[in-house]
């Protein structure tokens, strides 16, 4: 189940919240295998977050299908640490929910603190964090679940170029490493290039998928090679006409 | 979630406490449910309690039927007690707990807002909110003698220690972030507390306000045994001593039957609507 | 028939006594009996201490020591004629019996300076201890009597206004009163430290100057169940009377003595002395005072759950005239409410 | 703030409520000030006392003197009333609230996330809450008898309902995210509960729980009133009510000086530690 | 006052978050003119925030001086919309709070709104909009004040490429008709480079100024223009040896 068939399927989803709101998503159809790598573009407000919402179960479609053939796990875009726990114990609650043995749960959480370069932050509470920090402790979270499906909602939008740089090689290779499918929802298009195989571009009002690019550059890619560049400049243009459709 | 194929009509019921609400046809289910349930539940208390007496579990001189008790009211009722009992405990109740409002809010205010006058004034509040109603009382009469003042007196002594508290924990749990919006829109000292500071305390500070109804409430039924006079006319925390006196449970229990449905209409009609409002339009609901 | 003041105890052994016994009381001057009991262990020394247990309980008011009553906690109690008779209304008859008269009289119309004549009191405020009790129920059928109206929501020609005793000394001292009808240790505080005048004494209004003020009641099943008990219990109660009605000075100060070790503090010398001049202590039961209260309160409409039958059979004076035959004394009467 | 040149030793004083508290001197100064400001408190409260009193304002039956009240603190000290009815009634206190807390909180989860056992039950809860204590007074001495159990169901019957309701409304303020997060991470119900919804709630729950102190300390004071016998023994509302029988105006003040003293030094003790722990763990505080 | 001399002067400033804690700024210098715009760079959890929280008198500096010259504002870096106000209703407090006329305040928050593209979104809540939505809101919010110094702690981090173009053709047509001065925080180094007279380079534990670039590229700058990306460039590399020196 791992190498081969749907990670997970959407026929035909539509969201709206409450019977007169506007359709948020029409007719949206989606197809993830397992072990892809979808970068997700869109205006802000198409309803990438909504999408992202229903493949968790955290909502619910107005109508449509949904398969989800695996566990799934998000990172949300707003800030999502408990304010109760420090941003160890934060990681270790991860854990503790996926069973993770006890002993074995605070070095466990001080070696993600580590993958996000927040080794020193154990003990901190997440109002004493930066904005970025924020963020990574709640990217090391999600990978504490190991769960089969990542879907990132935005995850590196407040670090600075360096970090982000150096996290998109982790995930890269953690994703190499083992298998797992992500989805990857951002709005800086050369990082929806770097990282995806597939790079989507939703339009709004009502959201559903316009086009799709497959990106064949192999890895490792760099952020700011030529030929990220250039798809990311073709995608750009896509992205202006379909906003400016909208005005 | 393996394999599992998601049903989406339906949303997984577990989790309730999740649902962002803004479906118009569950809010319209919610609001039905909230006014049968209540009713559904008070049948189902009679309906354990007429179980217990067919049992005859107890004698009827210490677990009255429903009809005894039913008969117990109308006889109230028939002695134009009953009406004019409960209608002049709410009123009381009512007019003292506003009052309440208005004395509890700039305490709360200001001992939540600043650190210096709640280290030294929040322990004397807190003390107040410990001591039983009947404590005030011979202080009351002595100053009020008797009028309406020493029964206000009783309820303001209940009521206002609690929503003072209330709304000193309600700001305490602001977050900070809109303390600081505020300071950065440049909002001076009195806008804050109007626009900023109450708002964000609201729902904790509602909460307060439950607790305190109930303590004026309490109080009240406490305060109404001070005397039976023209100045202060009948209440039901008289109906219900009265029945206590006569050692009759009938009278008793249709006491603490009108108490609780006083109590209940006062959250229904007057507490349960703001607090729905203010969760949903927070995103809560 | 024994010779000697000291019992023998043939008799007591026919009837069969309890584990323990819980006798209730109010650590009040009314309830003077049961508080030189306690002090002189008159209980115990009729109660085999091996066999039987006393368990002293103080009650603040009538309506706990009835409930404790309903709900089997308490066996004995001293107690007033007024939760009395509505223990026994409210339980149609099955809950308790009167058993033998405690206390008498005690109780007084005191008055504020400057009402000297029944004309007086037109729209004065009179205050009573608690709608439908003994006092508030003489106020009013005395107000009756004299041509005033009241009602019991309090207007009327005199406004009667039944609020507790201990309030009533704080409105009379401030003026919103001008007078009261009150049991003792009130009415003499009222004198004493208020400036009251006594207007009228309710022993004035009763045949033979005696009315009931305290009595006591057991409960039917203990009763029924424990004769000896009940028995010895009557005996030590009427030599606490005896012991009263003998040693005044060592009486008073047994009571003080008790007040203080439940309460805390005692009543203020001069307020017991007055009191005590006031109040009779005797075992008669004083029965016809207690159906005419009870008359009176149908009456004003403050005793609703009197069945047809009334208080008949709320009397059991077998035990006590036992006793009074045993000691050769003159027996008492139920005036027809229930076993002499 | 034009031209103005910000001393930055000093921080503006007038918005307490938005200091990070980070800064370890000042939260000494804060504890100091925490323990000290009450003993301010008392010494003003007794100041304006001992001034009313030698303006003659009222005769000494009403407004007895500091020392009469001490005087009769001492007469029950000697007698080893104050110490015995202080200790009781803590006792029972403490161990009536504990009960209640482990009663009421599975009450308050039940309903603060399922909505349809809210909608049916609350009312009843919320009805039961306005019941002053003497209405639970008959039933509890029928059902109990005069034992220790009679009083604790006073107080239970008055602590439960305000600390469910207020846990009720502190999982109702739960920002949607946390609940959220929980289900992403996978929580199931009780995990959930455990490690989500109590933590989140946990601000408006403390709140509630000191609510239901006060009530659980008010209903034990009733409670203390149905009798005094070797099995209950005595209690602070006995000596409160022995001084209002008394009509001893000193020492009802005297029962109302230790009744706040104990209410006080529980939530100094046992409540501000750890709200204040809450709170600046929050970044609140 | 408004054409020439210093709108703010930092000296010597240092920061630490309790007697224990380590330096979070230290010695760190900057004064800026009146009408500047000036973008700040720096790693993840550098202390950008700290800074503009001092500047805008919502935290305390440790040591060293300060002084402001003008009024100030801030948008913040998290979600700051208030939970129990619509977004209209948002602005409208900011413009009540700054004393703007009763009965224009409707009008003018529309304005603002459909300035940020949102001029549908008037009535809805903050929980009903997304998280690029709830930044725009934000940043009309502080448009509102008109304030004379605008401090921005990463506004457009949310907000995809095409929006956050438009907005930054908006903020610099702001600035030039009213002269207020900007200092624009972010880790978007192009976009520092498009909007700022000068950029800044902030050094992380402890944080301070490493480094200046004054910015001659005359307006209208694009985002994708040579130049642009050419100092861009540069910058990215001294940045990523600010970080690497810190791991
Ligand atoms: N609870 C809600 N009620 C009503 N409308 C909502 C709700 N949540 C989201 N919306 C609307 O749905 C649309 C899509 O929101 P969503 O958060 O999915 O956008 P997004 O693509 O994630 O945008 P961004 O890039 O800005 O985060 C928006 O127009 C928003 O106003
Ligand atoms: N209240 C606080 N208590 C303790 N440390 C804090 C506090 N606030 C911030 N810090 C620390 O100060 C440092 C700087 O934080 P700041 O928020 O200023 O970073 P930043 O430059 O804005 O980062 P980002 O780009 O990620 O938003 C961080 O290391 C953070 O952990
Ligand atoms: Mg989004
Ligand atoms: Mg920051």
């Amino acid at each position: 189940m791992n190498n081969a068939g749907i990670a997970f399927e959407v026929r035909d989803l539509t969201k709206h919240f409450g019977p007169n709101e506007p359709l948020i998503l029409d007719g949206l159809n989606l197809s993830v295998r397992n072990g892809e790598l979808v970068s997700i573009l869109g205006a802000s407000g198409c309803g990438k977050s909504t999408l992202l919402n229903i493949l968790s179960d955290l909502d619910s479609a107005s109508s449509g299908s949904l398969v989800v053939n695996e566990k799934t796990t998000l990172i949300f875009q707003e800030q999502s640490l408990m304010p109760w726990l420090s941003a160890g114990k934060n990681i270790e609650l991860a854990l503790l929910i996926n069973k993770y043995p006890k002993k074995l749960r605070r070095k466990r959480a001080q070696e993600l603190l580590e993958l996000v370069h927040l080794g020193s932050a154990y003990d901190k509470r997440p109002h004493e964090l930066s904005g970025g920090m924020k963020q990574r402790v709640a990217i090391a979270r999600a990978l504490a679940q190991e769960k089969k499906i990542l879907l990132m909602d935005e995850p590196f939008a407040a670090l600075d170029a360096i970090t982000r740089d150096f996290l998109h090689e982790e995930l890269i290779s953690i994703w190499q490493r083992t298998g797992i499918t992500i989805i990857f929802v951002t709005h800086n298009v050369r990082e929806a290039v770097r990282l995806g195989q597939r790079v989507l571009l939703m339009s709004s009002k009502p959201g559903r998928f316009l086009k799709e690019w497959v990106v064949d550059i192999p890895e490792p890619r760099r952020i700011d090679s030529p030929a990220v560049s250039q798809l990311a400049r073709v995608i750009t243009d896509d992205l202006r006409e379909e906003i400016s459709r909208h005005g | 979630m393996d394999n599992s194929n998601i049903d989406l009509s339906k949303f997984s019921a577990g989790l309730d406490a999740l649902e962002s609400g803004t479906s118009r046809k569950r809010n319209k289910f919610a609001s039905l449910l909230n006014f049968v349930a209540p009713v559904l539940a008070v049948i189902l208390v009679i309906l354990i309690w007429q179980i217990a007496v067919y049992l005859k579990f107890k004698p009827d001189y210490i677990l009255p039927t429903p009809s005894q008790v039913w008969a117990s009211l109308q006889n109230q009722w028939n002695q134009g007690l009953l009406w004019h009992s409960a209608t002049n405990s709410l009123r009381r109740g009512v007019q003292g707990f506003l009052i309440a409002i208005v004395i509890a809010t700039p305490i709360g205010l200001a001992l939540g807002l600043n650190k210096m006058a709640r280290a030294i004034f929040r322990p004397i509040l807190t003390g107040l909110q410990q001591l039983p109603s009947v404590a005030w009382v011979p202080a009351s009469i002595i100053w009020f003698g008797l009028s309406n003042a020493t029964i206000y007196a009783v309820v303001l002594l209940g009521a206002v220690p609690s929503i003072a508290n209330g709304l000193i924990s309600g700001i305490d749990q602001i977050p900070r972030i809109y303390l600081k919006v505020g300071k950065v829109l440049g909002a001076k000292r009195l806008v804050s507390i109007r626009h900023i500071v109450l708002p964000a305390a609201w729902p904790g500070y509602l909460s307060g306000l439950e607790q305190g109804w109930a303590f004026a409430w309490r109080s009240l039924m406490a305060a109404e045994l001070i005397a039976v006079s023209p100045a202060l006319g009948p209440g039901l925390g008289q109906m219900l001593d009265t029945g206590r006196q006569l050692g009759d449970m009938s009278l008793v229990l249709a006491a603490i039957f009108v108490i609780m449905l006083v109590g209940v209409l006062i959250e229904r009609v007057f507490f349960a609507p703001i607090r729905n409002r203010t969760l949903r339009n927070r995103g809560l609901g | 028939a024994s010779k000697s003041p000291k019992p023998k105890k043939p008799k007591i052994v026919k009837l069969a006594t309890s584990d323990v016994v819980r006798i209730g009381f109010f650590s009040n001057v009314t309830h003077a009996p049961a508080l030189v009991a306690q002090e002189r262990k008159f209980f115990e020394k009729y109660l085999d201490k091996d066999k039987t247990k006393i368990e002293y309980i103080a009650f603040n008011a009538g309506p706990a020591a009835i409930e404790a009553l309903k709900g089997g906690a308490l066996d004995v109690t001293y107690i007033g004629p007024n939760p009395s008779i509505s223990g026994f209304a409210s339980t149609r008859g099955t809950l308790l019996k009167i058993i033998s008269g405690s206390t008498s009289n005690g109780a007084q119309l005191v008055v504020r300076e400057g009402i000297n004549s029944v004309a007086d009191f037109a729209g004065k405020k009179i205050a009573s201890p608690q709608l439908g009790n003994t006092q508030d129920v003489a106020l009013r059928s005395w107000l009756a009597s004299n041509g005033f109206k009241t009602s019991i929501n309090g207007v009327g020609d005199v406004t009667v206004i039944p609020t507790e005793n201990s309030q009533t000394l704080a409105l009379f001292q401030r003026g919103d009163i001008d007078g009261a009808w009150l049991p003792e240790p009130w009415a003499s505080r009222l004198v004493l430290e208020a400036k009251a005048k006594v207007f009228l004494d309710e022993k004035t209004l009763w045949p033979n100057s005696k009315f009931l003020t305290t009595n006591i009641i057991a409960s039917s099943t203990f009763l029924a169940k424990y004769p000896g008990t009940v028995k010895s219990i009557l005996k030590g109660h009427l030599d606490s009377l005896d012991f009263i009605n003998k040693n005044t000075v060592m009486a008073k100060d047994d009571v003080q003595k008790q007040i203080t070790k439940w309460s805390g503090k005692p009543l203020a010398d001069n307020v017991i002395n007055r009191s005590w001049l006031n109040l009779g202590f005797s075992y008669e039961p004083l029965a016809a005072t207690l159906s005419k209260s009870a008359d009176d309160a149908v009456d004003a409409g403050l005793l609703t759950n009197l069945g047809s039958k009334g208080l008949s059979g709320i009397y059991d004076l077998a035990l006590l005239n036992q006793i009074l035959k045993e000691g050769k004394k003159k027996s008492v009467t139920s005036d027809g409410l229930g076993k002499e």
